[in-house]
């Protein structure tokens, strides 16, 4: 035994009580320790991930109790691989965000690194979770997390950005309640595995409306349009790098929750359809709408929902191509787009209003860094060989086996709209000239930051080049995913053997 | 190892440590650019032969990369031109910005190139030809200037051509469930019949982009005149030869299930027919010798889709000799201009003149590409056209012979136009100065030269090879047999075509070389270009008076309605349409928190109301 | 407009809640294996803790304690963090207009019984009615009262801040040594004692006064950071 | 009567609800925005509550010499939930609230139509 599942949730805890502590001691502990938690949780997740690979799914009952009576965590291939996804980019958003504009006074700095750490660790925590009230509260941490975070810098209009977060991450949590308040009237335990079991018995007419309830109120945290309004102001105006952790953690942990919802909670087939219905209306709305932003970390957003959508798309085919088409693309996308929030926020760096017009030229003065935001953007395009193709593909043949046609041939023409806008940015950068009274002051990314960058390129490279290196792990990860009788056995015989 | 996936590491290791040697002073990185596009070719040549293969498995997909015949032949057109154009490229990119980009790209099409090419599963073949399309994207933008338009327009153009493509591979993937190209074709026959139309066409517009047939063509002039001319040589001349590439094996494949004459080729005819017409006559009205080029590899290819859709034997023949030697010719014109534009920093007509003592070498190797280009034995071009006509008189396409003929008779006018706009006429003080272009430029140009020649002379050089793609596509043992196909070999026999009157032609041709060196000679009273008057016409203050102005005023007078409405003019209203009801949808994101809050109640809703119907329950 | 198209969508949602509840029944036990007969089975044969709510809170879903504790904790710094000035920004409190004798002393008169109160509210969490959240709010408005009264009263900050990431800390390590001793985290390691005594229940009762204390500091910074916001 | 209650009791739950809600999507000032969240978290509580509620039954705390009184306990589950829901709401709240005061200061206004600089 490497560890525990729980220690993902309760070192973080533990540091984020510790860390205003040490940091009257010394102040730059503020910045290093969150550092240190999100490797120890970075390590923590890999080995066990290892480890779940060789012995299977590893189920941790907390404060004793076995499975359905008490809160217990799950940490199985699927789960494991998204937290692994989140453990990472954290570990990656702390690196790139360590000197990240210095000016910042020590108290934000303190509280900026204490939410990175709290957003991690609450994203994990919807992950791993196997109980229905708990991802709630882990859904709010990380959703109180994110709000601090849009609202960091004072200047900006991110205090409004955060409202409207706010305003419909609260709304998301009414939602969230009353569906738990459904089910739990109506079988009388809160634990995923154990409603997995007897979802049978419940009344057709609660369980729609309980999904219903369920999937608007995840929804909201997984971006589904037209509940995603919140989301490009929050990615605009929080800081850079929470770009980054929104599209690569937070995001992901929504996903998760509505496909858990999906899979292994309610047992209607028609929430597929479904899924595949509002996937497709999100990936259109969100890329049409990405082709005329003036601001680049808004169409970065834009994408990011879009890329969303076609997540839910490929899960919606619900066979084992599609989830381990969607998961690949989760995780390409947990890839690629926070290089290009990375390399994208150093290149609009000095500038007030973030706008596309402003990076004409800079290409020359930041080779390195615009290089990164090329490779970024002909990576989620689907440009082969890097990664964004494999999964693009693996959607596509995901989908043709199930023939349905028209919505390759939508998820295709959406395509082209997704290269023109992020070509037209390619070109700006590289192949027009600089405009001293338009473009920004060039600003060199630091030297953390490039080692950031450079792990993620590295990693899409290594990807586009030798896909095998992971679809191995997504293989398992989807048979997991589709095993619904194998999570609830786990669950609760795993359970049986520890009762005191 | 093998040796096929050793060329493709030597490529990709070469351009990877070229790029990374750019910033080092010296000749190393000229000299990693050369050795990474020669060794592998040199490997190529030495180390391969057709029928090699090389298999593996990667996500989940089998890949299968082997040398065809039909392989082989392409293949041979690209080393050739790629390594000439990379010797050309070392001495004509000097000095410019960004060499590291260009040596980057330049050896990445060439490799990218050559997995089209050996590629026999459609994962692999849509991987390079992506590879391909980026590569030379980026080398469209490479110059920076005013290429915003031009490259976004080649790569949505590519984009869109792809993913049609993608669509089609993913298409037959559901049918078949095998990526196999082979499989493809030969399941092909029990599709069903939407799927056996919807199929070649997806394919086709994939393939029709690339090689600048009609309706999608509007990317290729912008983009073969804003990309560097070393590359535009292996852009015109090979780049998109894999469109025709493609064509040929995947709807030559598919296809043959229709009888000839059937409407579905008879379309595609017609759309190669449609594309020689309409490329020639936009070629006349171009100044720039750039664009003219561009616009003349339009046609050229055209006659080659011609070819491809009639579909006989010899049509195919005549489609591949004609592909082969348009790499050859057009490579040459290319790197003519491009010397010219080093020497003179122009590329127009309007502008240069009388260029013939300056450059002598360059102007041999133009004329040797124009009457290539225009189909006058005994260079190679001629005996495709002869091929091309006699096929089509062969399976009845009169009306498309009419069409073919006047467009190779109007392409003699932009020929002309090209060669009496550099090289002849009144020599201009203003390119006094202009010397030669340097040997490493000149070399390439003439052996491409050389090669035009050759092969107009012994067609059976590469009509061999042809052949042996033929058969590989199904057409039964057509090696050996060849020159059965054609009048023109049935006259003269196997290898040494047209030799009777080979002598004859030289010497005509030397007569007038001589004739015009020596009439540059005289002595004559010396006026501007730019002095002339036009005829009836009052001509304004500093008008652009070069006789070259509205050449062939005329003419194009009389095609003007032909040519009043680019299609261009409708792809960019189309553009700006979708662009402006997106920035109208978009306004559902109103900014105003409480409407987004709205969103949500609807969609519970909605779905509350519609539960029934969407759940089922 | 707007108001007409949200009465009417609100109506059918309303409609739908109402038709799905209302045929949930009131009053009667709706499920026969649910969690709720083994909790308080066991809060009294195993946990020895006499209110259920507590041992449930504390024991079998004490994980979601601690991430509501964290939640608090997180709701206070995202106020100082949304609220920060530089210090020379800060102001002093604001005022709308001093408070009159009587409230003054009586506030001192009540400010030692609401926080004995609060405090007796904790520590008998697991006895009675109430516990670490109702008992720290008590203290906190205890805090509000002198606030309002006395517009020189002040709070330490680092008093608060000391007290909350004490009390934060000793809870995860309470976690960490039950991991370390029974295997899971909030595992109880300590004698569990005998029902309705003060010292029972184990951990429950330590628990429960760790965020009796955290609550109490969070409210208390949390009103005081909002105090201190000048218009 | 008894039907009564039970649709007194849950209407009056869905209708908190619904008058929060509409608070959220009509009222124009932010701080009557936040409350309205705040009302809609209020009916949910109370609904959770009712789910548990169990006719003529006990608070779930045991007293010496009532050890066996389970069977006539409410259900506990859902009070503990609503303990832990009301501290979150709570805690939403203080961040909605610290939003509006940041908002008011940068925009010198509470009218959430006026405070659309982000859209599109």
């Amino acid at each position: 035994m490497v560890g525990s599942p729980v220690l993902l949730i309760a070192v973080p805890l533990l540091a984020a009580f510790v860390i205003p502590l040490i940091g009257m001691i010394w102040k730059e502990l503020v910045r290093i320790v969150p550092g240190l938690v999100l490797a120890y949780m970075l390590v923590l997740s890999v080995t066990l991930l290892v480890e779940v690979n060789q012995n299977g799914t590893i189920v941790e009952t907390i404060a004793g109790w076995k499975a359905p009576w008490g809160i217990n965590l799950v940490y199985s291939n699927l789960t494991g691989l998204l937290a692994t996804i989140i453990t990472t980019l954290g570990f990656l958003v702390w690196m790139f965000s360590y000197r990240f504009k210095r000016n910042v006074d020590f108290e934000p700095a303190k509280k900026y690194f204490i939410f990175l750490m709290m957003l991690v660790a609450g994203a994990t925590g919807i992950v791993i979770t196997g109980d229905i009230f708990n991802q709630f509260v882990f859904i709010e941490i990380t959703g109180i997390s994110a709000y601090a975070l849009t609202a960091f810098y004072t200047g900006r209009n991110s205090a409004e950005a955060a409202f409207k977060y706010l305003m419909m991450g609260s709304l998301a949590s009414s939602f969230l309640l009353i569906a738990i308040a459904i089910i739990y009237s109506q079988l009388g335990t809160l634990n995923m595995a154990e409603i997995a079991s007897k979802m049978h018995t419940m009344d057709p007419v609660f369980k729609v409306i309980a999904l219903i309830f369920f999937i608007t109120g995840i929804g909201i945290e997984a971006e589904i349009f037209p509940l995603n309004g919140w989301a490009p102001d929050a990615y605009t105006e929080a800081p850079g790098p929470i770009g980054a952790a929104f599209a690569g953690v937070v995001v992901k942990a929504g996903i998760y929750a509505v496909i858990r919802m999906v899979f292994t909670l309610f047992d209607i087939p028609a929430a597929h359809d479904f899924l595949i219905t509002i996937g497709l209306i999100t990936l259109i709305v969100a890329e049409s709408t990405a082709l005329r932003q003036e601001k680049l970390k808004r169409m970065l957003a834009y994408s990011s929902i879009g890329q969303m959508g076609l997540v839910l798309v490929a899960f919606g085919i619900g066979t084992h191509a599609g989830v381990f088409a969607a998961l690949f693309l989760m995780l390409n996308h947990a890839v690629i787009k926070p290089l290009l929030f990375f390399s994208g926020s150093y290149l609009v760096f000095n500038s007030k209003e973030k706008r596309i017009s402003e990076v004409n030229g800079l290409g020359k003065f930041m080779p390195y860094t615009a290089g990164l935001f090329a490779l970024g953007s002909f990576a989620i395009v689907g440009l082969p060989p890097f990664a964004g193709f494999w999964s693009k593909l693996s959607v596509l043949t995901a989908a043709a086996d199930e023939g349905l046609l028209l919505v390759i041939a939508l998820v295709l023409i959406v395509s082209v709209i997704e290269i023109v806008y992020y070509f037209r940015v390619v070109n700006r950068i590289f192949f027009q000239e600089y405009n001293k009274e338009e473009s920004v002051v060039p600003h060199k990314p630091r030297f953390n930051a490039i080692i950031a960058m450079t792990v993620l390129a590295i990693l899409i490279l290594v990807i586009g080049f030798y896909p095998d290196a992971v679809t191995g792990m997504l293989h398992s990860a989807s048979s997991d995913l589709l095993d619904k009788s194998g999570y609830i056995d786990n669950v609760l015989q795993v359970g049986q053997s520890l009762i005191r | 190892m093998n040796t096929i996936i050793l060329i493709f590491i030597i490529f990709l290791a070469g351009a990877i440590l070229t790029f990374l040697a750019s910033n080092i002073k010296g000749l190393l990185k000229e000299v990693l650019f050369l050795a990474s596009v020669i060794v592998p070719v040199v490997m190529f040549f030495t180390g391969v032969k057709a029928g090699d293969s090389f298999n593996f498995h990667l996500a989940g997909f089998a890949f299968q990369w082997e040398i065809t015949p039909l392989g082989y032949l392409f293949a041979l057109i690209v080393t050739g031109l790629g390594v000439m154009a990379a010797i050309y490229a070392v001495s004509a990119m000097q000095k410019t910005k960004n060499l590291g980009l260009f040596y980057f790209n330049f050896i990445l099409s060439i490799m990218s190139m050559l997995g089209i090419l050996f590629s026999r599963d459609l994962v692999s073949f849509f991987i390079f030809w992506e590879i391909m399309t980026w590569s030379s994207y980026l080398m469209v933008v490479y110059q920076g200037k005013d290429v915003q338009k031009v490259g976004i327009k080649y790569f949505i153009f590519s984009a869109i051509g792809a993913y049609a493509m993608l669509m089609a591979i993913v298409m037959v993937y559901s049918l078949t469930g095998s990526m196999m190209i082979d499989k493809m074709i030969q399941s092909y026959a029990g599709f069903a019949f939407n799927m056996q139309i919807i199929i070649p066409i997806l394919f086709l517009i994939g393939f029709g982009v690339k090689s600048a047939m009609m309706p999608l063509h509007v990317w290729a002039p912008g983009a073969y005149s804003h990309s560097p001319m070393a590359f535009t040589s292996l852009f015109s001349g090979a780049l998109s030869k894999m469109g025709i590439y493609g064509m040929v094996i995947v709807m030559a494949g598919m296809i043959a299930y229709f009888p000839e004459g059937h409407w579905f080729r008879i379309v595609i005819a017609w759309l190669g027919g449609i594309t020689a017409v309409g490329g020639t006559l936009w070629a006349i009205a171009q100044d720039d010798a750039k664009k003219l080029l561009a616009y003349s590899s339009v046609a050229q290819l055209g006659y080659i889709i011609v070819g491809v859709g009639i579909g006989t034997p010899l049509a195919m023949l005549a489609a591949l000799f004609m592909a082969v030697m348009h790499a050859l010719f057009k490579g040459t014109l290319f790197m003519a201009v491009g010397a010219i534009e080093k020497q003179t920093g122009t590329s127009n007509f309007t502008e240069v003149t009388g260029l013939i003592r300056k450059m002598p070498l360059t102007f041999l190797a133009s004329l040797m590409g124009i009457i290539a280009l225009a189909g006058i034995p005994p260079l190679g071009g001629f005996v495709g056209k002869w091929m091309l006509y006699e096929s089509l008189i062969g399976s009845d396409h009169y009306l498309l012979v009419i069409v073919i003929f006047f467009s190779s008779t109007a392409a003699f006018l932009y020929c002309y136009k090209f060669l009496f706009g550099f090289f002849l006429g009144q020599e201009e003080k203003e390119w006094e100065h202009v010397k030669e272009a340097p040997v490493l430029m000149v070399i390439p140009m003439i052996i491409l030269a050389g090669g035009t020649f050759l092969l107009g002379t012994f067609p059976g050089l590469v009509i061999k090879p042809i052949s042996a793609g033929l058969e590989q596509l199904g057409y039964a043992a057509t090696q050996g047999k060849y020159w059965e196909m054609s009048m023109l070999f049935n006259e003269w026999g196997d290898q040494v075509v047209l030799e009777p009157i080979l002598y004859a032609i030289i010497a005509v041709f030397a007569f007038f070389l001589v004739f015009l060196l020596i009439k540059n000679h005289k002595n004559t009273r010396y006026v501007s270009t730019k002095d002339i008057s036009t005829s009836g016409e009052v001509p304004k203050e500093h008008e652009n008076l070069t006789f070259i102005q509205n050449f062939f005023q005329p003419f194009l007078r009389a095609v003007e309605p032909l040519m009043k409405r680019q299609i261009d003019f409708y792809y960019n209203g189309f553009g700006k349409g979708i662009e402006a009801l997106f920035d109208f949808t978009r306004r559902i994101y109103t900014g105003n928190g409480q409407t987004y809050a709205l969103y949500a109640i609807i969609f519970v809703v909605i779905f509350l109301l519609l539960k029934t119907t969407l759940f089922g329950i | 407009m707007r108001k007409f198209l949200v009465i009417l969508i609100l109506a059918v949602l309303g409609f739908y809640l109402f038709e799905a509840f209302s045929g949930l029944g009131l009053g009667f036990p709706r499920f026969e294996h649910g969690v709720k007969d083994y909790y308080l089975d066991k809060t009294v044969s195993e946990l020895h803790v006499a209110n259920t709510v507590t041992s449930i809170v504390v024991s079998f879903r004490g994980f979601d304690t601690l991430g509501e504790v964290t939640v608090l904790f997180l709701a206070v710094s995202a106020l100082g963090s949304v609220l920060y000035k530089r210090r020379h920004d800060v102001g002093s409190r604001s005022i709308l207009f001093a408070s009159s004798g009587i409230v003054r002393s009586g506030s001192k008169l009540l400010f030692p019984a609401i926080i004995l109160l609060g405090v007796y509210i904790f520590i008998h969490g697991h006895l009675t009615p109430g516990g670490g959240f109702q008992g720290g709010a008590i203290i906190a408005t205890g805090f509000l009262l002198m606030l309002l009264a006395y517009e020189n009263f002040r709070v330490s900050h680092h008093v608060l801040s000391y007290v909350e990431s004490l009390a934060g800390i000793i809870f995860v390590v309470i976690g960490l040594l039950g991991f370390i001793d029974g295997g899971t985290f909030l595992q109880n390691f300590l004698p569990s004692g005998i029902l309705n005594e003060l010292f029972s229940g184990g951990v429950i009762g330590i628990i429960y006064v760790m965020v009796g204390f955290k609550v109490a500091a969070e409210l208390t910074g949390l009103i005081y950071s909002v105090l201190h916001e000048k218009d | 009567m008894y039907k009564f209650l039970e649709y007194g009791v849950y209407g009056a739950s869905i209708l908190l609800i619904l008058i929060g809600l509409y608070a959220v999507l009509t009222k124009k000032s932010l701080i009557k925005i936040v409350i309205g969240l705040s009302i809609i978290d209020g009916g949910i509580h109370l609904l959770l509550i009712t789910i548990g509620y169990l006719r003529q039954g006990t608070a779930p705390i045991f007293s010496p010499g009532f050890e066996n009184a389970a069977a006539k306990m409410v259900d506990p589950v859902p009070q503990a939930l609503v303990l832990t829901a009301i501290v979150i709401g709570f805690g939403v709240t203080a961040v909605a609230l610290s939003l509006v005061i940041r908002l008011y200061r940068h925009h010198r206004t509470l009218q959430i139509d006026e405070i659309k600089s982000l859209k599109w």
